[in-house]
């Protein structure tokens, strides 16, 4: 059992633990064993990123074959390349600080055993997918972190409205999924393997035609948007914020929503030869990213706030995947991953602070309680922002360019973006002042419970808001590169499965700088019109909601996506299963087959058990027809 | 047509008046003396048929044929006189008690 | 002990059994004779090298006609063992408590039904496949009405008459191939050996098929004949109802496999697309329908229609994965639906059948809730389940079946189908998470009687759940066992198409089928119809 | 030759020595049971003698043309003494007066002579010799009650069919010249218009005796007048008698199309006819009578087959046939006493599960559920029949049968779950000796279904 194998296996082993006999340990043990486990595959990850890093091949392990048929072979096989060190990092490394982080925030929960074993198998599941080295262990994985993050929404689920959310969240993962399958399906079908390396070798070479890449990269983008809550599918992550905030931290914020830029960039071969898919990807990150904003703009619930911004975010990452830029959707990724999981964190210390207080109307001048938090929070919200040094204006920076400068990319594209990244300016620090500054509106009683969160939660805080601010330095765009003359470690880290990034001619490259220079300041654009509208004049907001009338009830209703879901899928389906089936169709199959055939057989048995008189001389002349039929037969026949 | 065939032709005739008889009359006593009838139309015809063949089978059936006739007839009759008791009636649509 | 012996012993037991349990002894001589079958089993499943098929009983029954009690375990039959063997004992485990475990009557009933079933899957001539095909309904039939809840005797006679219905036209083909073999080699079998290597005329295999097809269409069930379903699922006592989904569900799809495919080929290949259709037909029935139903039994019935179509899907893929798929699937839907009826039969033991009080299930059973919630995951073929295998690699073979018709250009139809399929993955979901929500979770009640799980009752539970998660990670040896069998019915369809660019081109059907079988003549008249190809 | 009468024909002798001892033990008014012990005594060991013949392989021309001993003869004599024998056992003591011993033994006498008949005159008389006996045991007793109408009715239409045999027989006298059946059987393929009107004649008078469609008038109210044991026997032993004596006359000779045609016609209305009607019938003699019909409808069809293996698949049907009747009558008598009402049997079975059992398991037998014998005489009958070429209508046949098993399946209903209605099931007493006649026949049941191959095997 090499290294590479324990690192999926811990987590589920911490899941059994935690699974079977959590309910009979002790709280500490459990937390133990919780925070344990995953830190430990951790270290593992960190050692065996280490040797990669020091120029290693790869590490690829087959654990069994899963499948040996005549023409169809499958191993369980895991890979530790570039793409997976780096996913598994974030995974592994966000993932403990939540552990560690959640046994503060669910101490005095009473299934506490229950929540650390669910997200350890969601941790064990997450490996799976990341590790996998087929396109069948990462679908084992797909589908596990789907119904992990089931479990994980529904955590309470005495509270049916909880339930419901967490089966919404599954059945619309389950369509991007039978993307996904139909996905695989195709690629064996040209490229004979399922294995990534193989893929992306098979249609650099030889591609069937345009018609079937582009099905294939828009199946798998169907699948990548289940998961990643791109638009058309993303109706199921506000919904999601039911589930406990570290859970959103960890799954809709780090992690899982992150898949589909993985699979994106794992099935890079695929993608750069359908061109038209490429656009498709693009556009639908870039529209993902600004209706995301618009929807974060009308949202009074802290946590839904911040699920607009994610969705918005991986927009951003979709849109450089689009562009072809896999290696900085990837960065993205990694910078996204601390700031928000920052975020969520922060923000669940504020709604612990308040005991279960979620809506921003409600809170307010909670920085003098809790400046700690403040702080942290801060920090991350201009790493989102994309405000320098913060890591966010590294990686947003870097995708807003090849916006202008790649291949698919164009200035209207480039425009999105940054209006975009405005916006999100905007809506965050409208958050923080409507949570952290001006009047305290939390109800009396809650005012004095307002205090810093436990140090297991402030350490993690810390250390989250700390990597906000320090992981942009590894992957400085191109002009910094060229100005400091520092290389960009993260890149050239990936290079050897994504590629390096587009380098642009020195030319080009004096344009970054005017781009970049735009971009801050949209950034502080719109943090300065949040301050004026949420703290100077309070009162503007509402006037500013009425005049917007008639876009503000479009936009705060999710543009209609649920309503029309509802209306075109999930009704028609239960009048189709209720009034046709189970009323017509099911009563018209029994009549049919059970009542009819009977009732004509007892009508029959009335008519024949007539033919018996009791007459002796009608007996007879049954006898006399008889005899009479057969032999007219018999003469006619002769 | 040599007289064979009228003499079967005539047993099939006598055959055919006992079957209707059987059939349509309504007293007990008579539709016995008709199945008798259709007996003796029987034997009429083996006997035709032993003189034409010249064999003696056709004969010796014609005992057995009486043998069981008288047989029958005599049941017959225990059994007419049974009914006859129970229903004081020799109407042979008195007797129809059971049905269905 | 060598191997003909040992499988003797399966068929043998549980007859023995029966007259034993005529007496008085108690319930635990059958779980003994139960377990005793199910470590013979085991212990063949795992002798059973994959190609040889283990000879067991040969004993001549009926000379003259070649009808001869012969049982062997080959590739189609091994999982189907194990299925049976094992649900029998884990079905007495959970009734343990129940009434009617005492009475003698039902101990032998359970005995009667495994011998049955064990000879359905385990024999090797057609007219003992025949008579234990129908001799399984009996006990069944028996066992719903006296054990089953208010509307039994209803319930009980559609099924029996339903079922019977099916074997009808089933009988006449049985013979008329026996006839065909006494014409065609001079003396009659019924052997299957012999029999799959007889030269039928179109019109005779067409009967044959569309006879089978309609007797299994009834037994899986399939769509239109499945009005018998939501009455016997929902009459028969618990331990019933879980052998009926279990077990007796697979003698459809083994039918189909058994005698179908091997039987009349040519008819199989050509008529293949339009029994997928009507698979996929089936398993969108079943899971629309199961959507708003609020009755749990009848959900779960409608449930396994949906899964048997994915069973049948996969028979007529004609593909080598497919058909392995079809295999797992058996296997692991046996074991799933059995599971949910089982708890819910528990659940009703213990609230004495008031569906109202089955809520909250989570807070106040859990270690009940997590069993269930593991077989209803199962049943949403969730990765690391033996749902997903199945249904993936039933997917999969039919999908890439489907493409290579649908490239060949004879038609979409199958393609169009297997989408429907991968989208009835979605509605599963849909339907069983419904299910989930509304036993398992919602708000807990005020002194609601549901005792939760004992750990003897957890026991029986257990080997179930192992065999899901086995076949679920590591299905590899599992397939290795019906390679043989798998590799014999793919040889069935010269159409077989091989994954990867340029698959060979599928030939045209031969030619138009020539006239109908009814006619006087039609079969009378040595073998008639087209010689094929 | 005195030697040879004896020997190829003792069991008939020890029948008529049975009857004579009976009448003189009526005259002198012995005690009952002596009468019932001394009828199974006789009616066994002809059992044992027609065995060992059996085993033998004796084959006899005891009277040139007239009277031949083989094996055919043997296998059938031995079926009517067999069941014979489970009757003589099955029939309680209190209702077994010598005087119906007597009848029982003679009708007996009246099936062997039938089956060892070569010509046409001893078949003629064992058919009388079969008929007669049973009106007299049918009024036997029984006063003024119905059972005299339902006995003249059975009489009357009985004579008619004579009297069409032997109308046929006169014509194919006429036309063959002899009255040996071997030399009408011979002759009745190639034979002309008179050969085919007797023919038919022949086919109508014996369609009549066993009660197929059209002529099954007389069969309902008979059956359903006399008393259960009687009704066990018409349609056992006499039902079995007619048919295997039918089958003495055609033994090989396969028909010409049209009457192929004809009697397929009538086989399967017969058998959609009897399946029908039976299921609206509540008393379980008028049911019986009317499975009797569809079971005459399933008998017939083997005429139909051309193929060979006629006789073995008749003689099995008629064996299995008469004795799950009996069976299923006794144990009828056994859960509902004198009472004839199917509802008697709600709930049987939690009172007396053995023969509630036993009649379930014969109701299914009669049904053709696999894997008990019923099923496999059909499948022996319905193999010739498409083997011959017949398949349309063998599924015709399938059909009406499984028609049928709705009313089987009505009896095990009411056994195993009863309705809502409070069952009065009163328990009849039952004699010791009438539990030996089931268990035997139940053995029998069982040694057919193990060794279906029973007729073929015994060379």
């Amino acid at each position: 059992m090499t290294r590479l194998a324990l690192i999926p296996l811990l987590p589920l082993a911490g899941f059994l633990v935690n699974g079977l006999v959590g309910s009979r340990l002790p709280r500490w043990v459990v937390a133990l064993v919780a925070c344990g486990l995953p830190a430990a595959s951790f270290a593992l990850t960190a050692g065996l990123f280490r040797e990669l890093a020091a120029g290693g091949t790869p590490v690829t392990e087959t654990l069994f074959t899963w499948a040996a048929l005549a023409d169809f072979r499958v191993d369980a096989a895991l890979c530790f390349d570039q793409v997976a060190a780096v996913m598994c990092l974030v995974v592994t490394g966000v993932g403990s600080l939540i552990h560690l982080y959640s046994v503060g925030y669910m101490a005095h929960d009473k299934s506490f055993a229950r929540y650390f074993a669910y997200l350890t198998l969601f941790l064990f599941f997450m490996l799976l997918l990341v590790l996998g080295k087929n396109l069948l262990m990462t679908f084992a994985g797909w589908e596990g972190v789907g119904i992990a993050s089931y479990l994980l929404i529904g955590f309470w689920f005495e509270d049916g409205e909880k339930n419901a959310a967490a089966m919404k969240a599954f059945i619309v993962n389950r369509v991007g999924d039978t993307g996904f399958i139909l996905a695989a399906f195709l690629i064996w079908f040209f490229a004979g393997t399922l294995d990534f390396r193989g893929i992306n070798a098979f249609f650099a070479v030889a591609q069937p035609s345009a018609a079937v890449m582009n099905t294939i990269a828009l199946l798998l983008l169907l699948g990548a948007c289940g998961k990643s809550a791109q638009i058309p599918l993303h109706v199921w992550l506000p919904d999601a914020m039911a589930g406990p905030t570290p859970v959103s931290a960890l799954i809709h914020a780090a992690t899982m929503v992150t898949a589909g830029v993985y699979l994106l960039s794992r099935l890079n071969g695929v993608f750069l030869h359908a061109p038209a898919a490429m656009t498709v990807v693009v556009w639908g990150g870039a529209l993902t990213a600004f209706l995301g904003a618009t929807m974060g703009l009308v949202q009074f619930n802290l946590k839904k706030v911040l699920a607009y911004s994610t969705m918005s975010q991986i927009g951003f990452m979709f849109m450089a995947c689009g562009l072809g830029a896999f290696q900085v959707a990837f960065f993205h990724l990694f910078t996204h991953a601390f700031f928000k999981a920052c975020l969520f964190l922060g923000a669940g210390a504020v709604i612990h602070a308040l005991h279960g207080e979620e809506d921003m109307r409600r809170m307010g001048g909670l920085a003098k309680g809790m400046p700690f938090t403040f702080l942290t929070f801060l920090f991350a919200s201009l790493a989102l922002c994309g405000v320098p040094p913060f890591a966010g204006f590294f990686s947003k920076d870097e995708i807003l360019w090849s916006a202008w400068s790649a291949a698919g990319g164009s200035p209207a594209l480039w425009l999105v973006g940054s209006v975009t990244s405005g916006m999100t300016a905007f809506y965050m620090f409208r958050a923080i002042f409507l949570t952290f500054f001006g009047p305290c509106n939390a109800p009396e009683k809650a005012r004095e419970g307002i205090h810093e969160p436990p140090p297991s939660m402030a350490v993690v805080l810390g250390i989250l808001a700390f990597c906000s601010l320090a992981a942009g330095f590894i992957g400085l765009p191109g002009f910094w590169r060229k100005a400091l003359g520092f290389p960009a470690p993260f890149y050239d880290f990936l290079a050897p499965v994504l590629g390096h990034p587009p380098e642009a001619g020195g030319a080009v490259h004096q344009a970054e700088l005017p781009l970049m220079a735009i971009a801050v300041l949209a950034a502080a654009l719109g943090i300065f019109l949040a301050w004026f509208c949420y703290s100077r004049r309070p009162h503007w907001a509402g006037k500013l909601r009425e005049r917007a009338g008639v876009a503000h009830g479009v936009v705060s209703r999710g543009y209609f996506f649920d309503a029309v879901y509802r209306r075109v899928v999930v009704r028609p389906a239960d009048w189709l299963s209720e009034a046709v089936l189970a009323r017509r169709v099911e009563t018209a199959l029994d009549a049919g087959t059970l009542a009819k055939p009977v009732d004509g057989v007892n009508a029959a048995a009335r008519l024949f058990s007539r033919l018996q008189t009791g007459s002796v001389q009608g007996y007879l002349f049954y006898v006399l027809l008889g005899l009479a039929l057969i032999l007219c037969w018999g003469v006619t026949h002769v | 047509m040599d007289r064979y065939q009228f003499l079967v032709a005539l047993a099939g005739l006598i055959f055919a008046m006992g079957l209707l008889g059987v059939a349509i009359r309504r007293n007990l006593l008579v539709v016995m003396m008709c199945l008798e009838i259709m007996l003796n139309a029987v034997v009429l015809s083996f006997v035709t048929f032993a003189v034409r063949s010249q064999t003696l089978s056709g004969v010796a059936m014609t005992f057995f044929i009486y043998v069981a006739a008288s047989c029958e007839i005599a049941l017959a009759m225990a059994i007419v006189a049974l009914l006859v008791k129970r229903n004081g009636s020799l109407d042979l649509s008195a007797h129809q008690d059971l049905k269905g | 002990m060598s191997d003909s012996q040992a499988v003797r012993f399966p068929r043998a037991l549980p007859a023995v059994g029966t007259l034993a349990l005529a007496g008085s002894l108690p319930r635990i001589l059958t779980m003994l004779v139960m377990a005793a079958v199910l470590v013979l089993s085991a212990w063949l499943f795992r002798a059973y090298d994959g190609a040889t098929p283990l000879p067991a009983v040969n004993l001549p029954w009926i000379e003259s006609l070649g009808v001869n009690l012969h049982l062997a375990v080959d590739g189609l039959n091994v999982y189907l063992l194990l299925l049976t063997a094992l649900l029998f004992p884990v079905v007495l485990a959970c009734a343990w408590r129940s009434a009617e475990a005492r009475s003698g009557l039902y101990l032998s009933l359970l005995l009667l039904l495994e011998a049955g079933l064990l000879g359905t899957f385990l024999s090797q001539n057609l007219m003992l496949f025949f008579v234990f095909w129908e001799a399984v309904l009996i006990p069944m039939f028996i066992l719903i009405l006296v054990f089953g809840g208010g509307e039994a005797r209803r319930a009980a006679t559609a099924f029996f008459l339903y079922t019977l219905a099916g074997s009808v036209l089933l009988l006449a083909a049985v013979i008329l191939l026996g006839v065909e073999s006494w014409r065609q080699t001079g003396s009659w079998s019924f052997e299957f050996a012999l029999l799959s290597r007889l030269h039928l005329g179109w019109g005779t295999e067409l009967f044959v098929f569309a006879a089978v097809v309609l007797a299994c269409a009834i037994k899986c069930p399939l769509f239109p004949f499945h009005s018998w379903l939501p009455l016997a699922y929902g009459e028969a006592p618990a331990s019933g109802t879980a052998l009926m989904a279990g077990a007796l569900s697979k003698m459809g799809a083994f039918g189909l496999m058994k005698l179908a495919l091997p039987l009349c080929p040519n008819v199989s290949v050509v008529l293949a697309p339009y029994l997928v259709l009507w698979a996929v037909g089936s398993i969108l029935y079943g899971a629309v329908a199961a959507l708003r139903q609020d009755d749990f039994r009848k959900l779960v019935a409608y449930s396994s229609l949906s899964h048997m179509g994915y069973i049948v899907l996969g028979l007529f893929s004609l593909q080598e994965a497919a058909l392995h798929g079809a295999l797992l699937q058996m296997l692991s839907h046996g074991v799933a639906v059995a599971g949910l009826f089982l708890v819910l039969g528990l659940l009703e033991e213990r609230l004495g059948g008031s569906s109202r009080e089955l809520t909250a299930l989570a807070t106040h059973g859990p270690r009940l809730a997590v069993v269930l919630m593991l077989f209803i995951l199962t049943s949403v073929a969730l990765p690391l389940t033996s749902g997903f295998t199945s249904e993936f690699l039933i997917l999969f073979g039919a999908f890439q079946k489907a493409l290579a018709a649908w490239r060949a250009g004879s038609g979409a139809l199958a393609l169009v189908a297997v989408l429907l399929a991968t989208s009835g993955m979605v509605l599963g979901a849909g339907y069983l998470l419904r299910f989930a929500r509304a036993i398992l979770f919602g708000p807990a009640r005020s002194g609601s009687r549901v005792r939760d799980l004992k750990p003897r009752e957890a026991l029986a539970f257990v080997p179930l759940l192992l065999l899901i998660v086995w076949i679920g990670v590591f299905p590899a040896p599992f397939m290795a066992k019906a390679q043989s069998a798998v590799t014999q019915l793919t040889q069935v369809s010269p159409l077989f198409v091989k994954g990867g660019p340029g698959g060979i081109s599928v030939p045209q059907p031969e030619s138009n089928p020539p006239k109908s079988p009814f006619v006087k003549g039609g079969l009378s008249s040595g073998n008639g119809g087209a010689d094929g190809r | 030759m005195a030697a040879d009468l004896f020997h190829a024909l003792l069991p008939e002798q020890l029948l008529l020595g049975l009857i004579l001892l009976l009448m003189l033990l009526e005259i002198c008014g012995a005690d009952r049971r002596f009468a019932g012990l001394l009828f199974t005594l006789a009616a066994g060991a002809g059992c044992g003698v027609l065995l060992l013949q059996l085993g033998q392989g004796y084959t006899a021309d005891v009277v040139p043309g007239e009277i031949r001993v083989d094996r055919f003869a043997l296998l059938a004599r031995l079926v009517i003494l067999g069941c014979g024998v489970i009757l003589g056992l099955c029939s309680p003591a209190a209702s077994d007066t010598v005087k119906s011993r007597l009848l029982l033994a003679s009708s007996l006498l009246g099936g062997l002579v039938i089956m060892v008949s070569a010509g046409f005159i001893p078949l003629f008389m064992g058919i009388e010799m079969l008929s007669l006996p049973a009106f007299a045991l049918m009024v036997h007793g029984r006063g003024l009650s119905p059972a005299g109408e339902g006995a003249f009715k059975y009489l009357l239409m009985s004579s008619v069919a004579s009297a069409l045999i032997l109308f046929g027989l006169s014509l194919a006298y006429g036309s063959t010249g002899s009255l040996a059946i071997g030399a009408f059987a011979a002759a009745l393929p190639a034979g002309g218009p008179p050969l085919l009107v007797a023919g038919l004649l022949l086919l109508s008078g014996f369609f009549l005796k066993a009660a197929l469609f059209p002529f099954h008038g007389w069969a309902p109210d008979a059956y359903g007048s006399a008393r259960l044991p009687v009704t066990a026997f018409l349609a056992s032993v006499v039902k079995g008698a007619v048919v295997l004596g039918l089958v003495r006359i055609l033994s090989a000779a396969s028909l010409d199309a049209e009457t192929v045609a004809a009697v397929t016609v009538l086989s399967v209305a017969s058998i959609f006819y009897g399946n029908v009607t039976a299921i609206r019938q509540v008393a379980f003699r008028r049911l019986l009578a009317y499975s009797s019909i569809a079971h005459a409808g399933y008998m017939m069809f083997a005429l139909t087959d051309g193929s060979g293996g006629r006789t073995e698949a008749l003689l099995y049907y008629v064996a299995v046939y008469a004795v799950t009747t009996i069976v299923a009558c006794t144990c009828f008598r056994l859960l509902a006493g004198e009472g004839d009402e199917l509802a008697l049997l709600e709930g049987a079975f939690a009172a007396r599960p053995v023969p509630a059992l036993l009649l379930g398991l014969s109701a299914l037998s009669l049904a053709g559920i696999p894997p008990l014998p019923g099923f496999l005489a059909k499948f022996f009958i319905f193999r010739a029949v498409i083997a011959s070429g017949h398949l349309a209508p063998a599924v015709l046949a399938f059909a009406g049968s499984y028609v049928g098993v709705v009313y089987y399946l009505g009896i095990v209903l009411r056994l195993f779950r009863p309705s809502a209605l409070p069952s009065k099931a009163k328990t009849a007493s039952s004699p010791c000796r009438s539990w030996g006649g089931v268990l035997l026949g139940t053995a029998v049941l069982l040694l057919f279904m193990l060794v279906p191959g029973v007729f073929n095997g015994l060379a």
